[in-house]
């Protein structure tokens, strides 16, 4: 098998969270539409979002946002400047790095939240 | 399969595309043969320069070149040639930079040049800035620049498509015969007009810094035909061959400021102060031509102050020092040789200098043409309609015993072209004639005793006792009984090749086939060069006879012609050197 | 959706960027501010009776902040960029997989036009609920 | 040093593949080819490879080796750092034999950028006027010897669309589009900005871990993506 270099698994881990972002988004957009019709439908969507399957959901999602977002900008800086593109793997590493501790301080932060 | 085309050129090196970017310039139906794929050829690996005298950087003139080539040539090269040679130059080099070669440039935006081996401003009196330069790939982007104008004025390509033989009716060459490596077809061509532009035979010998693919086709396919081949005794040693490897660290190395250096010289490096090389050449030092450098290395080696002291040319090495130049100077200047250095021997030349010693570089002699690149049938210069030769497989003689540094790249493009030239002269007076009989027969019997023959040689035992033999009997020093020897070595190995036969019985890419064919030009080529450096009773340029150590004009300022008797039996025939303006001088630098 | 390539990747990159800074401003706001930091009711000018009823139903106080910010058409207009930008980069995300990962030419045009036409759905159901969100204020 | 080599074989007469495995005793020091030709030498000449210049400037002995495009002639043993030598012919393109791939399609494909020079005004009696500055923006694209080692490393290539310029065109296409000389640039830019274009590449870096020239193959496709960007 060709080796999954760091470009490529970026390039996958990319795809994988862009996906996952985007169901998110079906999702928070058709609650959204619910809670717009009045308070009682926004609390029972409230009360789904409270349960620990959503809040761990919600955690791995801080995960993927945080990842593709840190990702994106590298690629926006590796195809706008040579700079960054010289120092592709530094970057990417970076972007690892930068990912896991926001997401372990974030998602600690968000967990141990009352919702 | 019988294919016709106007004009056939085989080899897509640089003398092979310039020539096919001619002939369809012309409109004319034009079929590129190659062995390999048109940017595999090893006119790629030329690093250093082309040399044109275009001023750019200091004065010069195609005079001043016409003089260095000739006196670098030891007063071999015929000079009618060389003085179309060095002033066709510079309109084909420029022309060169029209079809977007990207030489690099001056800061006033001109193409740029640095001084290289044997090359002097006014006859001699010190280095000049000639070589025209793109980084150290100047070849790679000749190749290229070149294949891509072929690609567009849509030039037909035979790619592994490896020519075998000439058709030659009367005395007129009317195609070739080519084996089709994918598929195993032996196809014929038909043209009114060949151009053999193979290149040279490298791989004769142990160390060089030549592709494996480079063995002597086109010169064997046309000694085998009848056609002679003249001054084949003179093989070009370059001075800095990467140990062990032959990979070339290129002459530019030197021409930016490399120094060479032996073992009392180690203290110097990195200081730029002068190595050995200036008691022996006390004008232009590192920067002599690549004969002298050569066997000032081999002594070097022999007295002992080799790297290793072990006093044996085989093993022991040098350095070329390029830690002085800077960093700045090696990585823009010098990339290429840089990156192998570190690939290859874990070297950094910024840091510490290169171990080298002299490798198998050029072919001087080879296919006798003249000026039109038309192949000639003997020393009186009779011409064979149709066929044409360029580059290192011909001999113009522009060359004559030693080859300047950057003049390779000069002859590939001048006589590609004037040979293109011609060719469209003779194409636009030529009608197709009628081929008789099964050309390909003898072809297809070849290549069954190869595959069927039973015999039970081995192509690499020949092989390996074939470059260790010329490596060593026929090497940068030669006397009567190493190259007896040789000779010798090379007869009994060509019995042992009749009884040579291929495990693989496939058709589609059987390379174990293709290496027993080029063992067998390979073998020819040898047989010629022993033969020819036994017959020379004396030393010029690069042909260094230790029994005969001085230059013979009197005798000896003649090209030797070697002819095909019969299997074992050679004959030789002489043509005098043609001498306009520069009468032989004692040869001093 | 632009036809050539040039663009479309040129607008990724401009949504991208503009995601970055709606989003984190659309984050800060309903997920900090109006959740861990209680001063963010400060902020949006809740006064002592509106967070004693807020005590008695946690959840209300959700409510409650939305409406107090949607109230201000500046923030409905916000929504409305930040779906439309948000919908827009992750729809194309997804049409870019299938243009890369389904080789056969019908089943990618149908993949396409599948990909538009939920996006197409969602940013309707989005932009519908943010403007149609007029909660009564107590 | 012992190294166990695993070579791909295909004979295209019974359309059979399997991998032969040869136990060698190499130098550390030596190259993968001077191991691949010690076995077509000593243990078995049938098999099927290219090679030529061996020092990595003519682009022949392109292969993948332990799972990355390399040149056999132009990886040591030692880099590898492993005794296990895994070698098979490189994607996404048609097995002739052995290792031995069909790169017609591949040199017709780079034909789609117009990979030549294409005059910006009319010859001067001398060269072209270009500057130091101007020369240095298309230098390292210039380097390319065309292998293949690039294209075929890259997914968007081998897994998806064999359509897909690819990085080698699009390193021949920034040559000449970053050449001051060069007026060509309006005919090129319908192809890079075409659906098999520029926009398929998504910045993976495979190709640019390839290139056994070390040219940053991803920022001139980068550098095109900007220019075709701002020009169309």
């Amino acid at each position: 098998m060709y080796k999954i270099k760091e470009g490529m698994l970026s390039w996958l881990l990319h795809k994988i969270t862009g996906v996952a972002i985007v169901a998110y988004l079906i999702i928070h957009i058709w609650s959204m539409a619910k809670m717009s019709k009045g308070p009682e439908a926004f609390n029972a969507v409230i009360e789904t979002y409270k349960t620990t399957l959503f809040r761990a959901g919600e955690v791995l999602l801080l995960g993927a946002i945080l990842f593709h977002g840190l990702n994106g900008f590298r690629l926006i800086l590796a195809e706008f400047t040579a700079w960054a593109s010289k120092r592709h793997k530094l970057l990417i590493y970076l972007t690892y790095v930068l990912a896991v501790v926001l997401f372990i301080i974030g998602g600690w932060f968000m967990w141990r939240a009352e919702g | 399969m019988v294919h016709k085309f106007d004009a056939i050129v085989v080899g897509a090196g640089g003398a092979g595309l310039r020539c096919a970017l001619e002939l369809s310039q012309h409109n004319f139906n034009v079929a590129v043969l190659s062995k390999l794929y048109p940017v595999r050829s090893h006119t790629g690996a030329a690093q250093g320069g082309v040399g044109a005298a275009l001023g750019n950087e200091e004065p010069d003139s195609p005079e001043w070149h016409f003089f260095d080539t000739v006196k670098g040539s030891d007063y071999l090269g015929d000079q009618d040639a060389i003085e179309i040679m060095c002033e066709d130059a510079i309109e084909t080099v420029l022309e060169l930079e029209h079809f977007g070669l990207p030489f690099s440039r001056t800061p006033d935006g001109k193409i740029a040049q640095r001084p290289f081996g044997g090359h002097t401003s006014n006859f001699g009196e010190a280095p000049v800035k000639r070589a025209c330069y793109a980084a150290d790939r100047t070849g790679h982007m000749i190749l290229h620049t070149l294949y891509e104008q072929c690609v567009k004025n849509q030039v037909r390509f035979f790619n592994e498509f490896y020519v075998l033989d000439l058709i030659v009716e009367g005395e007129t060459c009317q195609g070739v015969i080519a084996y089709d490596l994918a598929t195993g077809e032996v196809n014929v061509f038909q043209a009114k007009a060949t151009m053999l532009a193979t290149g040279g035979h490298g791989r004769a010998f142990s160390i060089t810094s030549n592709a494996h693919t480079y063995t002597g086709d086109g010169m064997a396919i046309c000694f085998r035909r009848g056609i002679p081949m003249e001054d084949m005794e003179f093989v070009q040693f370059h001075p800095t061959g990467m140990r062990k490897l032959g990979i070339l660290v290129s002459e530019a190395a030197r021409g930016e400021g490399g120094i060479l250096r032996n073992r009392e010289d180690l203290d110097n490096i990195g200081t730029g102060k002068d190595g050995f090389m200036a008691a022996i050449a006390p004008t232009i030092k590192d920067l002599a031509p690549r004969d002298v450098v050569s066997r000032a290395m081999y002594n070097e080696i022999k007295e002992g102050r080799g790297i290793a002291g072990t006093g044996d040319p085989g093993s022991d090495y040098l350095y070329l020092d390029l830690v002085h130049l800077g960093a700045d100077t090696i990585n823009t200047q010098l990339p290429d040789i840089s990156h192998f250095a570190r690939t290859y021997l874990a070297v950094e030349p910024i840091k510490e200098p290169i171990p080298v010693q002299p490798t198998t570089h050029y072919a001087m002699g080879g296919i006798p043409t003249d000026v039109e690149g038309r192949v000639l049938w003997d020393a009186k210069n009779k011409p064979v309609p149709g066929l044409y030769a360029a580059g290192e497989v011909a001999c113009v003689s522009v060359h004559g015993a030693n080859r300047l540094g950057t003049n390779s790249l000069v002859d590939i493009i001048v006589f590609g072209r004037r040979g293109g030239k011609d060719m469209v002269r003779y194409l636009q007076e030529t009608e197709f004639s009628r081929m008789t009989g099964e050309p390909d027969a003898f072809i297809r019997g070849e290549i069954d005793r190869l595959q069927n023959g039973g015999g039970k040689e081995q192509v690499v035992d020949i092989r390996t006792n074939m470059q260790k033999v010329m490596m060593v009997e026929c090497g940068v020093y030669r006397t009567k009984e190493s190259l007896t020897k040789a000779r010798d070595a090379i007869m009994e190995l060509r019995q042992r090749y009749q009884q040579v036969s291929v495990a693989d019985k496939r058709a589609c890419f059987n390379t174990e086939l293709m290496e027993a064919i080029e063992l067998g030009f390979l073998l020819d080529s040898a047989w010629t060069i022993a033969e020819s450096a036994l017959i020379r009773n004396e030393s010029r340029g690069a042909h260094s006879r230790e029994d005969f150590p001085e230059r013979d004009d009197e005798n000896w300022l003649k090209h030797t012609f070697i002819h095909y008797v019969e299997d074992g039996k050679v004959k030789f025939d002489y043509k005098p050197v043609t001498i306009t303006k520069f009468q032989p001088k004692p040869r001093v630098y | 959706m632009s036809s050539r390539g040039s663009q479309a990747w040129l607008f990724q990159r401009v949504t991208a960027v503009l995601i970055f800074l709606l989003l984190g401003t659309h984050v800060f706001l309903y997920h900090y501010l109006m959740g861990p930091a209680n001063w963010g009711y400060d902020i949006l000018g809740f006064g002592a009776a509106d967070l004693a009823k807020i005590k008695a139903d946690p959840n209300l106080m959700k409510y409650y902040s939305l409406a107090k910010v949607f109230a201000n058409p500046m923030w409905k207009v916000f929504d409305v960029t930040l779906i439309t930008v948000g919908t827009y980069h992750g729809f194309y995300g997804i049409k870019a997989i299938i243009d890369d990962w389904v080789t056969h030419n019908g089943w990618r045009a149908i993949g396409n036009w599948v990909t538009y036409l939920i996006g197409f759905i969602i940013w309707v159901i989005g932009v519908v609920a943010v403007i149609s969100f007029t909660p009564k204020l107590y | 040093m012992q190294v166990t080599v695993e070579v791909f074989r295909y004979d295209p007469d019974t359309d059979e593949s399997r991998f032969d495995t040869f136990i060698k005793e190499v130098d550390p020091k030596d190259r993968v080819l001077d191991v691949m030709m010690a076995i077509k030498d000593e243990d078995d000449g049938t098999i099927a490879f290219r090679k030529s210049c061996a020092h990595g400037v003519c682009g022949s002995c392109a292969m993948e080796i332990n799972g990355l495009n390399r040149l056999a002639c132009q990886v040591l043993i030692q880099d590898l750092k492993s005794k296990r030598i895994h070698i098979r012919p490189i994607k996404g393109m048609k097995v002739l034999r052995d290792l031995i791939v069909d790169m017609e399609a591949f040199f017709a494909g780079l034909e789609k950028v117009k990979p030549y020079f294409i005059p910006g005004e009319p010859a001067p009696a001398a060269e072209y006027h270009q500057s130091v500055k101007d020369r240095a923006v298309f230098d390292e694209t210039t380097k390319c010897i065309m292998c293949g080692s690039c294209t075929t490393s890259c997914p968007s290539f081998r897994w998806f669309n064999r359509e897909f310029v690819g990085p080698a065109a699009f390193v021949k296409a920034h040559r000449f589009i970053f050449d001051s000389r060069d007026g060509g640039n309006e005919e090129r830019l319908g192809v890079l900005d075409d659906k098999n274009g520029l926009w398929r590449c998504h910045s993976i870096y495979n190709c640019t871990d390839a290139c056994p020239r070390e040219i940053d193959i991803t920022k001139a496709i980068g550098d095109l993506k900007r220019y075709t960007v701002i020009h169309r």
